[in-house]
């Protein structure tokens, strides 16, 4: 079901067949592992047992003479970059912390942490010869748990890292790498003006991205000193960036070729592979492919931060919020640099809240260092004000969705960080909820209950190029720089097809290496569909300008005389359609070549409220998801198949963190469930079919008023679920993931008065 | 005139101001103007004569890539955020 | 993964003759499931890996009334779950091996390698348990039979010498006015681990309203799987009722031992034994009636 | 380094002969020596399903199987579902649906499901859930993909009816 923008398309809004999607169903899609030259070696990463350890010595010269092996790598193999801090667009990476990441120096600061490498004539060799590489261990002790981390006496992972609050410096190296802060209005007067208030503490365990893809590289490290890597990752640029910073080379040297993407969610935006194989590569004097092992995935990639939140909100009788004070606490895993600026943006950004106040704390920990899944932040921010939200609609006995409705950021809602929100789509997203099937079917049947909760992400614009250059019979060939890992060839080629006046399939999208486009910022932060989308259409309108002064020449008027209307030129009495008018010009003159470079500087502001039924099996905890409905605003829907998609993705992603999805950590630090098996994403089976309803409130910044939408959906879930559980038993779940042992425990506690 | 909010964590060096207006053209003047009002507040907003990275500076509803040149026009507001990154 | 040799015989003879002369070294390959997976990650090492899916007697899937079922140690669960009369005469196998890992591995799964597996959450072997399932040995020596219930003798292992194969799994004719269930408790629906699992298997009197025999096993709860007996032997001439079932649930909860870890506490193991213990008590109470009725 | 063997199977309906190790997968030898590399490696040990081929018309995860115990089997990877130029029908219904994203997991869903409706056409959306669910998808939520596998059994059974 969609709500119609006013404003009438052609090609925008319907569902054409993916350009890519052939290739993908018939197993023709050339993923980076299955780049193969024929002298490719193959490459494996030796990783450090022990949650924490210094590193005494490095003996490889055992693997070094095994046959079959030709090139062994470490940490001293690489460049000792500065502190220097290189912008990736979407955020920001110190690049000593990145290459200690990508090989341990002195130190190993997680279970999993990479220490050297082997490049051998095949994996099982490189294996065999890395666990031959002797290293010597003086085992530290570690810490798992943000709020353990804090502590004084805490194991100390870095001792030149300190508390960075409002730009100052604390004296005392700590864990705590960042102190936010954020304050409106007067909370104490607020929470006074109050006639109810609820204040509850959360925890959430640490969380994967999941792609099914593993890490994969392949790099060529050419004897003239050029580097062509081929790469699964979310940005051929800022992979090319990274490692040619790590590798201290130019980045003229450096080609990263974008292969076929199997998911990243944020977690594909960092490098940990890359000069890895170039090293081996050089050494070896042949291709190095290194495909990350599933466990590996898991122990040395990602995460999201696991978090301690308390949340307190405070109401009027009539269910107008005066005054929210939030605590939270993110882990950043074993380096600085993690997502807690936006946990304490986004904790409070749903509300109109006159009275705020955000303290907020990144600490350093024994744990891969933490990188962007999906609204990094926010999913755990939501979790805990959405649950608060709904108990604070329980005491004042109104629906959640009421509450809601009554404190909904709108146009000129200021957040608690600041800057005040253009046109947003969060009342539209409730007016929705209210009017859905979903919300007016009544739910009966024992141990059931509805739970509602809503979610905000920014999505940002950044940086895009495309260039279009046109055939002879008027079809497009478009140049882009945009990993498509979700079918954005699409719902770009859709944007320019619509201003020319083309068909989608006129228009052959082609994501091409980083020798062969201009700049173009990751796929990611919702950013693809709307910036390198938005780029479409002013090639579209750059064609078009170069068409009407050549037009008018063959037409015999000025410029300015020709009107260009659904894509079709006319002016005293000539008329042409794009491909007409191309084909055309074709036979006289130059190619035509259009060419655009974007970088919109807003957020897409993109809100969410979503729907779940949920049954409880009070004899063992475990929760079935018996009914789902996705509400969002889209801004203006480009394919609407593939916006349900991400916005039934997303949602999917948000249930297993709600009820299975955590790192489980033994007393000694080692993750215990690194595999598909125990670190439990949702299967078809554990799931009914989601429902979406796209709301579309256009978006002012973007000429057809798209948004994104790719993150979003994945914030509501552990909250809404949580919120369906309590109505559901009357168990307030305070604790990620809500499992069953962790449920049939509260359940217990409950029924004891507990 | 521009509405420039002071981030809560540099009030005590503002003396609790928590916003106040400057006549300015770009970023780099309303930190000038700040450092002369409210000395050693450049110090936490910058990294050299650059903003700080892990700082961002919204004009209005934009998130501005362009750093000290980012233009601000009389009737904006101006915010120093956290640098932000998305999946 | 080390590299190993592989050979693949078509008699017990030559099957039985390469494991005594590789001894320790030697690791049997049946469905692989398991054993590809230890040999990748370096849980065990094989120099010798002796695929045993072309001798005919592990591959044997024999169902006669009044003699009963033999089960070749090879034959897939896909193969025992599609054959039309095992649903009927074994039902808590068929559950058990419906549900192991997904499609993907039931197709090549045995229940003969989930026993030799031998893991204390491993969903066959309670099945195997509750009916009666003998184990056919085979050695260079000779054979030897042992009951399933004495098969496992811990976390990964088992009675099986250096050069032993186990060929066959005799299951008796169950008795008339007998049926049984196994569940598990997984938090996912599918792919998982048992957090724990229950297997029961109960006889009714002519009159349909009376237990004349039971008997209940229990996954994940020990080192190995076990039989809950006193739980059984407390069904034994109760009305087949809730009630009764309540009652063996919580002895059940007596025979596990169970250990805290990512797939669940050691208090929650045990609860869920109680639970178990009572949902498959009931649905074989369910299939006896529909089979009655 | 471990010495070779020669095996000989069908593949896609082609007699294919290739030499491997005994350590090396049907996985591995797929990708590594065949040159198909429709078959991806999710998780190689079996709990992803993407690397999901038919070995004698079953689906099996050829990250769990042995190179050498194909010896003498028929083995139907992604690359041969399509026929005679024209798409299979859960290949089209994947397509018309969206019924994927990044598509790393997509050939282990349409080579599963083809299992499944070859066996029953008409399976209905509880058993298709419970059969894939061996098969991991991270973008999807499965909706679509649920959707399309129905669509093609009704295709499939329609086209068998006439």
């Amino acid at each position: 079901m969609t709500q119609e923008i006013k404003q009438e398309y052609r090609v925008l809004g319907t569902r054409p067949i993916r350009h890519d999607g052939a290739d993908k169903v018939t197993g023709k899609a050339i993923y980076t592992a299955d780049v193969k030259p024929q002298s490719m070696a193959s490459g494996f990463i030796l990783r450090n047992p022990h949650a924490h350890a210094r590193i005494k010595s490095i003996d490889t010269s055992a693997a070094e003479a095994m046959e079959g092996v030709l090139s062994v790598m470490t940490a001293a193999d690489l460049p000792d970059v500065t502190d220097k801090v290189a912008d990736l667009g979407e955020g920001t990476v110190n690049l000593s912390y990145l290459s200690h990441n990508i090989l341990a120096r002195d130190k190993a600061l997680y279970r999993g942490h990479a220490v050297a490498a082997v490049a051998a004539i095949n994996v099982h060799i490189a294996e065999e010869a890395a666990n031959a590489i002797k290293v010597e261990y003086e085992p530290l002790e570690s810490v798992t748990w943000v709020m353990d981390a804090m502590k004084d006496d805490a194991p100390l992972l870095h001792d030149d890292v300190f508390t960075k609050s409002g730009g100052e410096q604390s004296e005392q190296p700590s864990n705590v790498s960042v102190h936010l802060n954020f304050q409106q209005g007067d909370v104490q007067k607020g929470f006074e003006e109050a006639d109810v208030v609820v204040e509850r503490e959360f925890k959430m365990a640490t969380v994967h991205q999941g792609y099914i893809e593993p890490h994969a590289v392949l790099a060529d490290w050419n004897q003239d000193g050029r580097i062509k890597v081929w790469a699964s990752t979310q940005g051929a640029f800022t992979c090319r960036q990274q490692t040619a910073e790590v590798l201290q080379v130019p980045l003229s040297h450096v080609t990263v070729v974008p292969c076929e993407i199997g998911g990243g969610f944020g977690g594909k935006i960092a490098i940990y592979l890359e000069p890895v194989a170039a090293v081996l590569s050089r050494k070896a004097g042949r291709p190095v492919q290194i495909v990350m092992r599933r466990n590996d995935v898991f122990e040395a990639t990602g995460p999201t931060p696991g978090a301690f939140i308390r949340v307190k909100l405070g109401a009027t009788k009539d269910g107008k919020l005066t005054a929210g004070e939030a605590w939270l606490a993110y882990e950043s895993g074993a380096y600085p640099g993690g997502m807690l600026g936006p946990g304490c943006m986004c904790v409070f950004s749903c509300y109109d809240i006159p009275n705020a106040l955000v303290d907020g704390y990144e600490v350093c920990l024994n744990k891969p260092h933490i990188k962007a899944y999906r609204a990094p932040g926010a999913t755990q921010a939501a979790f805990a004000c959405e649950s608060v939200i709904d108990e604070l609609a329980n005491e004042l006995g109104i629906s959640i969705l009421e509450l809601q409705q009554k404190n909904a950021a709108k146009e000129g809602t200021r957040r608690v960080d600041g800057p005040v929100y253009p046109r947003v789509g969060f009342v539209e997203c409730l007016e929705a909820a209210a009017s859905s099937d979903h919300w007016n079917t009544p739910l009966e049947g024992e141990n059931r209950g509805r739970g509602l909760a809503s979610g905000f992400w920014f999505g940002c614009g950044l940086k895009s190029s495309v260039v279009a250059s046109v055939n002879s019979d008027g079809t497009v060939n478009l140049t882009e720089g945009s990993t498509d890992i979700g079918g954005t060839r699409t719902s770009i080629a859709m944007q320019m097809a619509e201003v020319l006046g083309l068909e989608s399939d006129d228009i052959n999208p082609r994501v091409v290496d980083t020798d062969n486009i201009g700049y173009t910022d990751v796929t990611g932060g919702s950013r693809t569909t709307f910036a390198t989308g938005m780029a479409a259409y002013e090639a579209g309108r750059d064609l078009q300008r170069q068409m009407t002064v050549r037009a008018a020449d063959l037409w015999e008027c000025k410029p300015e005389d020709i009107q260009i209307t659904a894509g079709v030129f006319s002016a005293n009495g000539n008329q042409a359609n794009f491909k007409e008018l191309a084909t055309e010009l074709f036979k006289a003159g130059e190619p035509l070549v259009g060419r655009a470079t974007v970088a919109p500087e807003c957020s897409t502001n993109g809100f969410g409220t979503h729907i779940v039924d949920v049954e409880v099996d009070t004899d063992t905890g475990k929760v079935t998801i018996l009914r789902y409905t996705v509400i969002q605003d889209a801004g203006k829907a480009v394919h609407p198949s593939y916006v349900e998609g991400q916005l039934q993705g997303g949602a999917v992603q948000g249930i297993g963190w709600a009820l299975n999805e955590e790192y489980f950590f033994d007393g000694c630090g080692e993750m215990r469930n690194a595999s598909f098996l125990d670190y439990r994403m949702p299967t078809a089976y554990d799931l009914p079919m989601i429902d979406t309803i796209i709301v579309e409130a256009a978006n002012p910044d973007h000429p057809y008023g798209v948004r994104g939408v790719g993150e979003t959906p994945i914030v509501p879930p552990p909250a809404a679920i949580a919120n369906a559980i309590h109505s559901a038993i009357g168990v307030r779940m305070e604790e990620l993931p809500m499992s069953p042992p962790r449920l049939w425990k509260a359940i217990q506690q409950n029924q004891n008065g507990g | 005139m521009t509405l420039v909010f002071i981030p809560t964590q540099l009030r005590q060096l503002t003396n609790g101001v928590e916003q106040l207006e400057l006549d300015v053209r770009n970023v780099r003047q309303v930190i000038e103007q700040l450092e002369t009002r409210f000395p050693g507040i450049k110090e936490r907003l910058c990294e050299g004569d650059e903003l700080s990275p892990s700082i961002q500076v919204c004009v209005g509803q934009t998130l501005s890539s362009r750093g000290m040149i980012t233009k601000v026009a009389a009737d904006s507001e101006v915010h120093f955020l956290p640098a932000i990154g998305g999946g | 993964m080390k590299d190993f040799e592989y050979s693949a015989p078509d008699d017990l003879q030559t099957a039985t003759a390469l494991l005594a002369e590789h001894g320790e070294r030697a690791r049997v390959l049946a469905g692989g499931t398991d054993i590809i997976v230890q040999l990748r990650e370096g849980l065990c090492s094989a120099d010798f890996v002796v695929d045993v899916k072309n001798i005919p007697e592990l591959m044997a899937l024999d169902y006669r009334a009044k003699q009963g079922l033999t089960l070749g140690a090879s034959t897939s669960c896909s193969q025992l779950y599609e054959h039309p009369d095992l649903a009927t005469a074994y039902p808590a196998l068929i559950d058990a091996a419906r549900i192991i890992g997904g499609w993907q591995i039931q197709t090549r799964a045995s229940v003969g390698g989930n026993l030799c597996n031998s893991s204390p959450a491993a969903d066959t072997i309670p099945p195997l348990l509750v009916h009666e399932a003998t184990c056919l040995i085979q050695g260079q020596a000779g054979s030897r039979e042992i009951p399933a219930s004495e098969f496992c003798t811990g976390p990964g292992q088992n009675v099986l010498q250096p050069g032993e194969l186990l060929v066959t799994l005799q299951l008796p004719e169950p008795a008339a006015n007998s049926s049984s269930a196994y569940e598990r408790f997984i938090p996912r629906n599918e792919m998982d681990i048992a957090v724990a699992g229950a297997a029961s298997w109960i006889q009714l009197d002519a009159s349909g309203q009376t237990i004349e025999e039971a008997r209940i096993a229990l996954a994940a709860v020990a080192a190995t799987p076990v039989m809950a007996t006193e739980a059984a032997e407390s069904l034994r001439g109760k009305p087949a009722t809730a009630e009764s079932f309540a009652e063996a649930g919580e002895l059940a909860k007596n025979a596990a031992s169970p250990i805290s870890d990512m797939r669940g506490t050691a208090e929650y193991r045990v609860h869920l034994c109680s639970v178990l213990t009572q949902r498959t008590l009931a649905r074989a109470l369910a299939r006896i009636q529909e089979a009655g009725s | 380094m471990g010495t070779k063997q020669l095996v000989s199977t069908t593949i896609n309906g082609e007699p294919r002969q290739f030499i491997c190790e005994a350590r090396q997968s049907l996985l591995e030898v797929l990708r590594d020596e065949v040159g198909l590399t429709g078959c991806k490696e999710g998780c190689n040990n079996g709990n992803c399903g993407a690397c999901s081929v038919l070995l004698d018309g079953q689906p099996v995860n050829s990250c769990l199987v042995f190179g050498l115990e194909v010896d003498g089997k028929e083995i139907t990877t992604i690359e041969g579902i399509a026929q005679g130029g024209e798409f299979h029908a859960l290949q089209q219904c994947f397509l018309e649906g969206a019924a994927l994203q990044c598509g790393i997991c997509t050939p282990g869903f349409i080579v599963t499901a083809k299992a499944l409706l070859d066996e029953n056409p008409g399976a209905s959306e509880e058993e298709i859930r419970f059969q894939l669910a061996g098969n991991l998808c991270r973008c999807t939520g499965y909706d679509k993909i649920i959707r399309a596998v129905m669509k093609a059994g009704e295709q499939m059974a329609e086209t068998a009816a006439s």
